[in-house]
């Protein structure tokens, strides 16, 4: 055990130092970065196979592991939305499908692409890999709680898939998992499929907890010294915010599915009324479906957020760097991130408008969910002021950055629609929503997550991946998913319903079966689209070009490792010191037009540098 | 460049594809105008910062495209700017959400006038109870609910007496005269729906709940379950046929009420036991 | 993770402030103890229920757990977040009463 | 505790302080040992579960129009011929509330390095936490023999014994797993774990005083949660 951590002593020595690395500078004072608070941490370093690549505690491998395991049950996720759109578009050619087969796959498309997809990839693949390198830490504050933490997600992941081979298949209630029908004959899988579909949610968000404190307290506690969180790229922001609300939203959805675990194991009455079925009055009564979409959906909003907030951290940063200009208005955008996360929490009936609450609840939750609005409208404004004079490389990464913008404002206005009770009336249930979520969290967040990829691809395998199939990826993507889900919205305004498994005798349906068909197509070829950036990374890994140090020129701390790919430990002999933050970009004055967040100030004092 | 022209045709599109569309909303059919009127709202002053921001976008791909040894703007923060948007949006958000709440108060408050129509949801089906001459529905138990008390409605309870039950997925509604729907449910969630009077609410079980309007044009709509309810959700439907006061009052004629079922059914089993003792 | 604080050891509290927070803890659950026993009824039952509650919550938050001595840094990071717990219990108190007004008009009362 | 002192770095009081601290380089919150400051945002979150759970009780009972049954009457003893209301449920309180202060007390002496008086208090809270699961037991099967489950009720609401078991059960697992801890975290403080820094089984994390004071939190925690409890389902 004891040659596992060796470099602890070796490293510890730079917790007495006192002055800045800046040494041999002119003016020591200028540079001065107060002392080290905390002592190094001393980290397990793996020797094994196992301890090096399955049970590892590094946070970066971990991070991979959670990229690559989620990309899975999303590609997963994908299949199903092809089988689905199948059905919808060329009904003749799915004969195989029943309506169960349809609503198990509508179940397990949206349950595992919001949850097991989008929420694992961005906190746990981009948070445990960014997270530490961008702020400057060796590794996650608790690396072992941290390896457990993907190890529970593989867990619930098992668990999950492991319902479509029970009996009577995965559920088939809907990702909002409603009661009364998720738990009672009629709806496929009200057997084994939702007791799985709860254990492996609550097993996700057990897991989740480990990791969430892990990235919470290296954010707040294991900054490098001079990081102030006034300096942390907005990438670090996004995720940081999004697992607060992961921390406290999160336990809903833990108390929800257990009650309603209960409901079906032990036939509590938590959230089942009288109901009479088939003629027949169960042993159900007195409880209240509509608790559990309060429960739910206070977990289900900040969920989106989840989603959303992360996505805006990083377009940030990918904007910034590729187009060679500071973010604008950083401080602004802190606090939006912090603000729509805090206001998160007092909006979630807006899901519920129709669902026979309370109705003077319209009043309140319309109110604060346009007050939403106005901090998200800001960092749109922000977003697209960063390009305005800005030297704008137009590579992959910010053709998808370009791509977010469009798809996130369109579903953005969108949810002011829904959002504003009234309004929301006729189109909810309809397939406007659909079109309006999927298409400011499905297709919004996924250009971010493959800017994302494009963008520090370099940094974790050291290769680029090739810029002539990232262009066909990203047009293909962007103008495929775009013909999806915008003329989608005109179904809603047509009053079709959602979750239809098919009604072409309905007499104004009929005028739309081109449109399903054409959107049908769209999906398949978006989907198969997806395998270039496959084919691309393998590819690349084998014959990409070398990207050496800091490919992009950006300045935040994760591209100035000693070492590309960074190595366990991160930063080799001696933490680096922050002395600005992570966007002086074309700074008046510089020699080149970045300064990295580790230049002291003595070295670019012809500069004229506003904020540190 | 090619880039900026390609955002370009997209926006283009879809404005045109806005303008152009065959897909729109059906013909309304209800007092509901409002809500439509407030998405046209939403849509101009929505569908204006859309193509303001993409274009805006647009432009500074063209213009700022990256130069070799072309400097970008340092500027950090522009604190009149950022003011001046936040007021801005502010404002924009307050004029959607006012109209917004202005017709959910009219949605929640029913007017005196409304002719109350029960209607009871099951896996998967609809049917409809009115209140007789009283104008008043008696009270229901799920409990109660068998082939002779449909509606499982309170036998103690006087004002039952009289309901009109309509066993059938149909109701016919008398034109201009306001309707408040109650919704319940004997089993799961369903939603009450037909797109041209745009209203819905769902029918929640161990609640009743509730919506209004106002059907302004004679015909025959569809209604459509709006909430997922399990593997038959797509094929529950029902009819609702708006018609003149004249045909609605010789429509209600023929329908039967409770008690009048009760007398049939009393009248069948005698008959029943009769012939059980011949 | 061995953090070699250079701080020097943290002083610790006298066992008298720990001692006291304990009788009062005692003294307060008796107290709401009492409440039951003597079965006040009403507004009175239930504010002396929730007066009770929240001061032994208080003591054992702020001494025990030793919140009365951190920075506000960490107090406020963890009291803020009940705001939403105040919204929700708001709202829920609400909602029941919706419910329960349903429930007894449509399947009860009627009229 | 008290505030650390941290070289380069000026405390401040108050919410001036707050702003100084959150605005600072490195931690947030000044001298707070990563493992407690992990440890508080967990009981944050612990906090919104058991919020959750009372909420949905508050929502379940108040819109029940069946009656709720009289905790007083339900959870009353029958001693020596007179019926007394809530009785084991007070003795339970007081059995937690003292555990409770016999950990603060142990994480006063860990801290000064007493490690004898620091392990008795470990070991004597673990039992009050093992008395207070054993009670916990006498009542659940009280109930159930009285025909109590989570399914029915013969006093009144159904959902009476659903919320009762599932809210007493959650926060009993959350004793009994403090109180397998406490076991542990008392054996490790006997065997001079923290004093000589020995690395744990599992983490390898150097052991040190400040687990005594994590664990503490959670515990006292538990106490906290078994308040809220007490007031709203025995008492309300």
């Amino acid at each position: 055990m004891s040659e596992d951590f060796k470099d602890s002593k070796a490293i510890q020595a730079q917790s007495s130092e006192t002055i800045s690395s800046g040494a041999g500078s002119s003016s020591p004072d200028l540079d001065y970065v107060r002392p080290a608070e905390v002592g190094d941490q001393d980290l397990y370093h793996g020797h094994s196979f196992i301890t090096k690549w399955v049970f590892c505690q590094d946070a970066k491998v971990i991070g991979v592991q959670y990229f690559c395991l989620a990309t899975f049950t999303g590609i997963i996720g994908l299949i199903l939305s092809w089988l689905m759109r199948l059905q919808l578009g060329y009904p003749e050619a799915a004969g195989f499908m029943t309506a169960e087969h349809y609503y198990q796959f509508v179940t397990m498309h949206g349950m595992i692409m919001v949850v097991y997809f989008l929420t694992a990839l961005f906190l746990g693949g981009f948070g445990n890999y960014l997270i530490p390198l961008m702020v400057g830490a060796r590794d996650m504050v608790f690396p072992y709680l941290n390896m457990v933490s993907f190890w529970m997600f593989f867990v619930a992941v098992g668990v999950l898939l492991a319902s479509f081979f029970v009996p009577g298949g995965p559920t088939g209630s809907g990702w909002t998992l409603y009661p009364p029908q998720a738990i009672l004959e009629g709806t496929p899988g009200s057997g084994m499929g939702i007791i799985l579909m709860c254990v492996s949610l609550i097993l996700f968000v057990a897991g989740f907890t480990m990791g969430g404190l892990n990235y919470l307290i290296t954010v707040l506690q294991a900054r490098t010294r001079g990081m102030t969180l006034m300096r942390m790229p907005l990438t670090v922001w996004g995720i940081f915010t999004a697992t607060v609300l992961a921390m406290l939203a999160f336990p809903a959805l833990l108390v929800g599915s257990l009650m309603m675990m209960l409901d079906k194991l032990l036939g509590t009455s938590f959230f089942m009324p009288t109901i009479l079925k088939a003629g027949e009055v169960l042993e159900y009564g007195g409880g209240s479906p509509i608790l559990f979409q309060h429960l739910f959906w206070f977990f289900g909003h900040p969920e989106v957020y989840i989603v959303a907030l992360p996505a805006f951290g990083i377009i940030s940063d990918l904007i910034s760097v590729h187009s060679r200009k500071n973010i604008f208005g950083y401080r602004m955008m802190v606090w939006a991130i912090v603000i729509i996360g805090a206001l998160s929490f007092f909006v979630w009936a807006h899901h519920m408008y129709v669902s026979g609450m309370n109705p003077w609840f319209g009043f309140f939750f319309a109110t604060t969910t346009l007050i939403i609005a106005v901090p998200t409208a800001m960092k749109v404004y922000n977003w697209i002021l960063t390009l305005w004079r800005g030297n704008i490389r137009m590579n992959t990464v910010m053709l998808w950055c370009l791509g977010f913008i469009v798809t996130f404002v369109n579903g953005g206005i969108t949810g002011i629609f829904l959002g504003n009770v009234s309004v929301d009336v006729p189109l909810s249930d309809t397939y406007f929503v659909i079109a309006h979520f999927h298409m400011v969290m499905g297709i919004a967040p996924l250009m971010v997550i493959m800017g994302a990829v494009y963008h520090w691809f370099p940094l974790v395998t050291g290769k680029f991946l090739s810029e002539k199939l990232g262009k066909w990826h990203f047009w293909l993507t962007f103008l495929g998913a775009y013909s999806i889900y915008f003329p989608m919205h005109y179904l809603g305004f047509i009053g079709v319903p959602r979750r239809y498994f098919e009604m072409y005798d309905s007499p104004y349906m009929t005028s739309a079966v081109g449109m399903n068909e054409f959107i049908s197509t769209a999906a398949f070829i978006v989907g198969a689209a997806q395998f270039i950036l496959i084919y691309n990374i393998i590819k690349s890994l084998k014959i990409g070009k070398a990207a050496g140090k800091n490919p992009w020129q950006a300045n935040s701390l994760e591209w100035l490792t000693p070492t590309v790919p960074p190595e366990h430990g991160n930063w080799g002999d001696r933490l680096p010191v922050v002395h600005r933050w992570a966007y002086d970009y074309s700074v008046p004055g510089a020699k080149e037009d970045f300064i990295t967040q580790t230049t002291p100030p003595s070295e670019v004092t012809d500069s004229k540098v506003e904020k540190t | 460049m090619h880039a900026g022209i390609i955002f370009f045709l997209v926006i283009l599109g879809s404005v045109l594809f806005h303008i152009f569309t065959p897909w729109y909303w059906t013909d309304i059919a209800s007092n509901w105008g409002s809500m439509d009127d407030t998405i046209t709202l939403t849509f101009w002053i929505g569908g204006g910062v859309f193509v303001a921001v993409c274009l805006f976008m647009v432009y500074c791909v063209f213009k700022f495209s990256y130069k070799e040894g072309r400097k970008a703007e340092y500027k950090p923060e522009d604190k009149k700017l950022e003011r001046i948007l936040t007021w801005a949006t502010t404002l924009g958000v307050a004029a959607l959400l006012a109209p917004g709440l202005i017709v959910w108060n009219q949605y929640v408050n029913v007017p005196k006038n409304a002719l109350e129509i029960d209607v009871m949801a099951w896996q998967w089906g609809w049917q409809y109870r009115l209140p007789g001459e009283d104008g008043k529905l008696g009270t229901t138990k799920i409990v109660n609910i068998n082939d002779n008390n449909p509606f499982g409605i309170n036998l103690e309870d006087s004002n039952g007496k009289d309901d009109v039950m309509i066993q059938s997925d149909v109701i016919n509604l008398k034109n201009n005269r306001p309707v408040k729907i109650l919704l319940r449910s004997v089993d799961v969630l369903h939603n009450w729906y037909v797109p041209q009077f745009r209203a819905k609410m769902d029918a929640v079980p161990g609640v009743v709940t509730y919506y209004w309007f106002e059907p302004n044009k004679v015909g025959k709509y569809e209604v459509l379950c709006a909430e997922y309810c399990g593997v038959g959700h797509y094929a529950m439907r029902g009819g609702v046929i708006v018609q003149s006061e004249q045909d609605y009052e010789n429509w209600l004629q023929g329908q039967q009420t409770f008690s009048e079922l009760i007398v049939k059914q009393k009248k069948i089993e005698l008959n029943e036991t009769k012939l059980v003792k011949k | 993770m061995d953090e070699t604080n250079k701080k020097e050891q943290t002083t610790t509290h006298k066992i008298g402030i720990y001692l006291w927070i304990w009788g009062l803890l005692f003294v307060l659950s008796f107290f709401s103890y009492m409440v039951d026993w003597y079965q006040f009824q009403g507004l009175l039952r239930w504010s002396l229920i929730l007066i009770f509650m929240f001061l032994k919550a208080g003591l054992i938050m702020a001494f025990f757990m030793h919140l009365f001595w951190e920075r506000y840094a960490l107090v406020n990071v963890l009291l803020w977040p009940m705001t939403a717990i105040a919204c929700f219990i708001f709202l829920m108190v609400a909602e029941f009463k919706y419910t329960l007004f349903t429930r007894l008009f449509y399947f009860f009362v009627g009229g | 505790m008290s505030d650390p002192k941290i070289e380069g770095y000026e405390f401040k009081p108050g919410f001036s302080g707050m702003a100084a601290d959150t605005a600072s380089d490195q931690t947030m919150f000044k001298g707070v040992h990563w493992g407690k400051a992990m440890m508080w945002i967990f009981l944050l979150s612990d906090t919104f579960i058991f919020s959750c759970f009372l909420i949905s009780y508050m929502k379940g009972r108040g819109s029940t129009p069946v009656e709720w049954p009289n905790p007083s009457e339900v959870f009353g003893l029958h001693v020596f011929g007179v019926d007394v209301p809530l009785l084991l449920i007070a003795i339970m309180t007081f059995v937690l509330i003292t555990s409770s202060g016999t950990m603060a007390l142990a994480v006063k002496y860990g801290y000064e390095k007493n490690r004898k008086m620091c392990g008795w208090l470990i070991l004597a809270t673990a039992i009050g936490g093992l008395t207070f699961v054993g009670m916990q037991a006498f009542e659940w099967s009280k109930l159930i023999h009285e025909g109590v489950r989570p399914w029915e009720n013969p006093f009144g609401a159904p959902q009476f014994g659903s919320f009762f078991f599932m809210i007493t059960g959650f926060h009993g697992t959350h004793v009994s797993i403090g109180v397998i801890f406490l076991f542990i975290y008392a054996y490790k403080t006997f065997a001079g774990h923290y004093d000589e820094q020995k690395r744990g089984w599992f983490t390898s994390i150097r052991g040190d005083y400040v687990e005594i004071e994590i664990l503490g939190l959670y515990w006292h925690f538990v106490d906290l949660v078994w308040v809220f409890i007490f007031a709203f389902f025995y008492l309300w």
